[in-house]
């Protein structure tokens, strides 16, 4: 209880800091971005500008102290202000449109990703002398390194581009009526290939730690004993092995989820995937602060909550960990 | 080998009276609790004598011995080295001063040694911090002795070396000369061949029984072996859960043993003299969690004589003569 | 012990092939100038020659349109002589070929000069970067591990906190707003966004170490506080710090792609994230331009890969367990 | 039916390292009795801990037995198949480890531990294992309700009664137990000891104790064997190797613990160190630390264990009489 109260205090408190950040760091900026924004943007409509204006807090002379309180309590209340590029939609309808696609991709991407990689990474280390698993190791080390995009970029152009298997960008088909079974259909084919290029380019992350994990754990004298207990290689795997060697790659999905979402937003941009990632791109270059801002706050409450949940699932994998003695 | 110099004339070497140490628990859940480490720890070590301090792991043995050293400063109490109170250190002179005159070693011949220096600059450091070698010609003169008299020749072989090129054996040895580098007079020894090879624990034990004799230091022996304690020190304290329970002349002390945690201790050490025939065990449990400790005797819930009152006040440790004491309520009967 | 670590750096194949990689790619940052034929942003070739005397007024003789990609023009000057100027354009959009061995891209750049170019670039910017990181890191992790008490709280609780911040938005949202050009914001921007994850393992690597007896008898004889850190804590996070500066400077590396790529970097230099930016710009992928997309990823790949493969030895060295038997 | 429950005959084994073979138990050979309590002892890297591992064949991938025969109720060990391994381990043999702390899965509770030993060798429902894993416990005093408990929240004597209870599930004729006390505290050492003599009283079990602490072994023991470099050097009756040790490593060994009662003089272990196993000297391994070795020691093969008379026998070819000068503790009778 200790822990969970710990581990809900510490949330809350990222909250606050990725809350605040959104509003100090344009503050914070040198060279004021704002008025360089304002001056070379003057065909904009008077409403735009005092969008513009609002999100910097230009519109006032209220000292910043209070602006940080209204901007507490309004985002407090979900007004995230206006767009500007899409004038006069407020932000947080635009996110309406583009989160379900974002959530349903990464969201999936993610538990593929790591349930595939977590089982590699057992058999990895289970049959770490064979050929097979030291091939498998070397080669997504080597994938690893790919960013994102690129491998995007290759799938696209080999299998969209000159097999034609896939749509090139895009997340269903116009043509199909919504919510059919030919649009279904279209949504799994758009989906196929970002889909495709953040489980590959995460996966090399989660099997190597699980595999480095289950080495580490495989050393230890409770294996030995469970071998000498004559207990099935099932339960010496699962039970003995690999809930040991899980706990500290789940407690490692801070980092790495953050790492993944972030990924996905690039694949995002690459397919022209309609979720947050590809508004983000749209945000970032027509300037669109607050739909920018508004984009990172949410991928940073996403990423918490899901922080949060793994530091649950420890507690309830890790008896030490539920009493505090780690 | 307990032959203890006429030390009538000089003060004790060290001195511990109502020594308290707490570490206070950091974390918010347990605010305010703190570990019960040293509790009114008082003893005297004779100049030119030697303490041992015998105790099981979490009995606060190696804090009383990080006190000493001062590593830490104690919470409470005073502590006497040479017939000076000390006192918070006003500059780095002071502490200087101190540390020249009271040297630790470790119980991990692996661990106290950095595996990334040489023989050399490990061993040199005492001589540079303490301003000890006159020149670079003395300084090697004085590496050479100090390395000859832990039996490590040619010491020059052994300059070069790193320290996983040595046996545990010769580590700890250059673990005791580095100690006397600085020719301290109070040497406090936290366990020094436990974690060695059986078979040269006893070069080891000899070898510094040699140093003393010759060195006129004082030990603070701190083990967890009771024969072990009889073959290195004239006198012996026994710790507790924080607290010292019995204190007296070695051979008094394990012969006749008055409170029942020294003869529990005694009757489970190995002695193969004693052989298979001897009476089984009369208590059970382990040593208590120091953040929580009984109230009373610390020793009560598992002594097979505790009484009511023993779980009301802690006792006082009683003075038998003979410059024994015991912290127990049989011995005022 | 720095040149054991070093020998046992050399003598592991893993890390071996690493090193080489990484040589290979240091070497063409250094000799760019000399590999490339081209300067990374020159889209035509001007050749001058000398034809006869100097002339009483200025004048162009001739004016020749060969080609697409050839203008001659011959030109007299008033104080000098007689000058033929030849101007090659290069194609654009050219597929490779033996001027162009990676093509050129939409503006006549050759992109293979471009390519060499880019590794000074992108390799700079990740070394920089990981020298920073590895630093402030290193700075973070033995004031707070060392000196424990309140400073250690604050360090790790902001460690904590920025630790789960997801970095490249927050890169992506800090870049939008920075409006200086250049190396060294970019630097600094993976670098503020890159230091939690290091800290927190340096940090626990100080608190193993200060546990040491080593460190406790260095005490216990009076040392300073500075030579402890310095002389006994530092040599022996040797293999850890540069396990974390390759680590971070791979981050570094496609963290910098991936902001060029959406266009947040500096799209004037050629680095190999801008080269990417160009080629999606352009379409590259739906001409098959495969030449200008795939080279540049390939080159962070094996870059990035020899990093792994360093560390992968690095690991082996401070983690028996992971040692073949 | 035969009185002899383990033969070891000739064993080598060893394990690979980078630097080559090293052969951690060369040429040993005993022979252990139903209900017999051998105690082996040696110091840190004398084998004997492969030895044990090499019983229970539970060496690891790098470790193999090279030859000799391990016959365990008359079956040899070493050539059988896994799957008959298998079944003899932990039914008719089992082992209790050196560290309770690493040999308990943290994340199983002490039932499910317990139980799923029964489990993987009888049929039996979840009930009777549990029935069959409160008896257990309350053999080694530790109370039913400790079943839902972790790892982590036993003391360390816990843990290590914990383990025994675990290793005496299904009744094994043979239990070894390597080290079991060695990180304990004197007093929990000594219960611990206790009650393994109980339960051995109790269930007629054979045990194998290793440790380095000879002084325990000497109490407990029924049979001593003494290891020193891979090689059995001394064996024989408990009491009579502590009275009269034949080989120079025993008397050097006996010379390492002060006494805790008797007479207190000086003793002076062992010169030197114990030798590298990937390049032992020649002749006689002890020789170069035997305060007796002549030439002749430093020559030719390594002497192996001979009788040296009451059902006794000692590695070292010359009787203690016969050496260049008497022994400190040898003659001299300590008691």
């Amino acid at each position: 209880m200790k822990y969970f109260l710990r581990k809900l205090g510490l949330l809350a408190f990222t909250l606050f800091v990725s809350v605040s950040l959104n509003f100090f760091l344009p503050r914070m900026m040198p060279g004021d971005p704002a008025r360089a924004l304002l001056d070379k943007m003057e065909n904009l409509q008077p409403e735009q500008l005092d969008t513009i204006r609002a999100a910097f807090g230009l519109d006032t002379d209220d000292p910043v102290i209070v602006q940080y309180g209204r901007y507490l309590r309004n985002t407090l209340r979900g007004d995230l202000g206006t767009s500007f590029s899409r004038f006069p939609t407020p932000v947080s309808e635009v996110m309406r449109v583009a989160l379900p696609w974002s959530i349903g991709l990464m969201g999936l991407c993610t538990i593929i990703s790591f349930s595939l990689g977590t089982l590699i990474g057992i058999a990895a280390a289970w049959r770490r002398e064979t050929k097979l698993a030291s091939a498998t190791v070397g080669f997504f080390s080597f994938v690893r390194s790919f960013p994102y995009f690129w491998l995007g970029l290759v799938f696209i152009y080999f299998f969209a581009f000159r097999l034609r298997a896939f749509p090139i960008g895009g997340a269903y088909s116009v043509d199909a009526a919504r919510g059919g079974a030919a649009w279904w259909l279209s949504v799994l084919r758009h989906g196929a290939l970002p889909a495709a290029t953040i489980v590959v380019s995460s996966l090399g992350a989660w099997i190597l730690t699980m595999r480095n994990n289950m080495i580490n754990v495989l050393a230890e004298d409770y294996i030995t004993v469970a071998m000498a207990k004559g207990l099935p290689i099932r339960r010496i795997k699962s039970m003995y092995a690999a809930k040991n060697a899980i706990l500290p790659s789940v407690t490692g999905f801070a980092m790495s989820l953050g790492f993944v979402i972030g990924g996905g937003l690039v694949t995002e941009m690459v397919f022209a995937y309609p979720g947050i990632g590809y508004m983000l791109y749209q945000a970032v270059n027509a300037k669109d602060y607050p739909l920018m801002q508004a984009i990172f706050l949410f991928i940073a409450v996403a990423v918490l909550i899901a922080n949060f949940a793994a530091d649950v699932a420890v507690m309830i994998l890790d008896p030490r960990v539920r009493d505090g003695a780690k | 080998m307990s032959d203890e110099r006429d030390a009538a004339a000089r003060p004790p070497a060290l001195e511990l009276r109502s020594v308290v140490k707490r570490f206070p628990l950091r974390s918010l859940a347990a605010y305010g609790k703190a570990v019960h480490a040293m509790d009114d720890v008082s003893f005297v070590l004779e100049a030119g004598g030697s303490l041992a301090l015998v105790g099981e792991s979490g009995s606060g043995k190696t804090t009383t011995a990080s006190v000493i050293a001062r590593l830490y400063e104690r919470d409470s109490g005073d502590l006497v080295v040479d017939g000076e109170p000390a006192r918070p250190f006003r500059n780095r002179a002071e502490s200087l001063a101190y540390k020249k005159k009271v040297q630790l070693i470790f119980q991990d011949p692996f661990g106290s040694l950095n595996p990334t220096h040489t023989i050399r600059s490990i061993l040199e450091r005492p001589f540079l911090i303490h301003g000890l070698a006159d020149g670079r010609a003395d300084l090697e003169a004085r590496l050479s002795e100090a390395l000859e008299q832990v039996g490590l020749s040619p010491a020059a072989e052994y300059l070069r070396r790193f320290p996983h090129e040595l046996s545990g054996g010769q580590r700890q040895r250059v673990n005791i000369a580095r100690t006397f580098a600085v020719e301290p007079s109070i040497v406090l020894a936290d366990e020094p061949t436990s974690m060695l090879d059986v078979s040269i624990r006893m070069g080891v034990m000899n070898m510094m029984l040699d140093l003393k004799e010759r060195k006129g230091v004082s030990y603070l022996y701190i083990t967890h072996d009771l024969a072990g304690a009889r073959y290195m020190c004239g006198s012996i304290a026994v710790m507790y859960a924080g607290m010292i329970m019995e204190i007296g002349p070695t051979e008094d002390v394990i012969r006749d043993a008055v409170h029942p945690y020294v003869k529990l201790l005694k009757s489970a050490s190995p002695s193969p003299e004693s052989g298979l025939a001897r009476a089984p065990l009369d208590a059970s449990g382990e040593i208590p969690s120091l953040i929580d400790p009984p109230s009373g005797c610390r020793f009560h819930p598992r002594c097979p004589y505790a009484e009511p009152r023993c779980r009301e006040a802690v006792p006082e440790l009683a003075d038998l003569g003979g410059g024994r004491g015991v912290r127990c309520v049989l011995a005022l009967r | 012990m720095i040149k054991d670590f070093l020998k046992t750096l050399v003598s592991n194949r893993k890390s071996l092939v690493g090193l080489c990689l990484l040589g290979f790619f240091v070497l063409v940052a250094a000799f760019a100038p000399l590999i490339a034929p081209y300067e990374p942003k020159i889209d035509r070739l001007e050749t001058v020659a000398e034809l006869g005397e100097p002339s009483l007024e200025e004048e162009i003789v001739s004016e020749d349109y060969p080609s697409d990609s050839r203008d001659v023009i011959v030109y007299r000057s008033t104080t000098t002589r007689e000058y033929e100027k030849t101007v090659d354009y290069f194609p654009l959009r050219a597929k490779p070929s033996a001027e162009h061995p990676l093509g050129t891209n939409h503006a006549g750049n050759d992109l293979f000069s471009q390519l060499v170019w880019g590794t000074r670039v992108s390799l700079t910017i990740g070394l920089m970067t990981g020298l920073f990181v590895t630093a402030l890191s290193l700075t973070l992790a033995l004031l707070s591990g060392y000196l424990g008490g309140v400073v250690d709280d604050v360090i790790t609780f902001l460690t904590n906190v920025m630790l789960v911040i997801p970095g490249l938005p927050l890169m992506i949202v800090v870049a939008a707003y920075v409006t200086m050009k250049g190396t060294l914001p970019i630097v600094l921007i993976l670098g503020l966004t890159g230091w939690p994850y290091p800290t927190r393992l340096l940090r626990s690597q100080v608190l193993t170490l200060k546990g040491r007896d080593f460190v406790r008898v260095s005490r216990s004889l009076g040392e300073r506080t500075s030579f402890v850190v310095f002389r006994e804590i530092l040599p022996n996070m040797i293999s850890i710090a540069m396990a974390e500066f390759f680590a971070s400077s791979m981050a570094a590396i496609l963290g910098e792609a991936t902001l060029e790529f959406i266009g947040l970097g500096n799209v004037t230099v050629v680095s190999w994230g801008t080269i990417l930016f160009w080629a999606q710009a352009n379409g590259a992928l739906l001409s098959g331009a495969w030449w200008w997309f795939l080279p540049p990823g390939i080159c962070i790949a094996l870059v990035g890969t020899s990093f792994v493969l360093i560390n992968f030895a690095i690991d082996e060295i401070s983690n028996p367990r992971l040692r073949k038997r | 039916m035969s009185d002899t429950m383990l033969e070891v005959r000739n064993l080598r084994a060893g394990y690979a390292t980078a630097k080559g073979f090293v052969r951690a138990v060369d040429d040993v050979s005993f022979s252990l009795r139903r209900g017999e309590f051998l105690g082996i002892a040696g110091e840190s890297g004398c084998g004997k801990s492969t030895l044990a591992y090499a019983i229970m064949r539970l060496l690891r991938d790098n470790a193999r037995v090279e030859s000799g025969g391990l016959l365990f109720k008359g079956r040899d060990l070493v050539p059988m198949p896994a799957a008959e391994v298998d079944a003899l381990r932990w039914t008719d043999m089992a082992m209790v480890f050196q560290s309770a702390m690493n040999a308990l899965n943290p994340v199983l509770s002490i039932g499910e531990q317990l139980t799923d030993a029964v489990h993987a060798h009888r049929s039996v429902s979840r009930d009777e294992a549990e029935a069959m894993a409160v008896e257990m416990l309350a053999l080694v005093d530790i109370n039913a309700d400790r079943l839902r408990s972790y790892p982590h929240q036993l003391s360390g004597g816990m843990k290590q009664r914990v383990m025994i209870a675990m290793a005496l599930i299904l009744k094994p004729e043979l239990l070894i137990m390597d080290e079991p006390t060695t990180a304990l505290d004197v007093v929990v050492q000594r219960s611990i000891i206790e009650k393994i003599e109980e339960l051995r009283r109790r269930l007629g079990f054979s045990v194998i104790f290793i440790t380095h602490d000879l002084s325990l072994l000497v109490e407990i023991s029924d049979s001593l064997g003494i290891m020193y470099a891979g090689r059995l050097v001394e064996y024989g009756p408990a009491a009579a190797l502590f009275n009269e040790p034949r080989h120079p490593y025993t008397e050097g060994l006996m010379n390492s613990f002060p006494s805790l009662t008797g007479p207190l003089r000086r003793m002076d272990g062992i010169e030197g160190r114990t030798p590298d196993l990937l390049s032992p000297p020649p002749g006689c391994r002890y020789a170069p630390r035997c305060r007796y070795a002549r030439p002749a020691c430093s020559e030719g093969g390594c002497p192996g264990l001979a009788p040296s008379g009451e059902g006794r026998l000692s590695a070292c070819p010359y009787p203690m009489g016969g050496r260049a000068d008497g022994g400190v503790a040898g003659e001299g009778g300590r008691l």
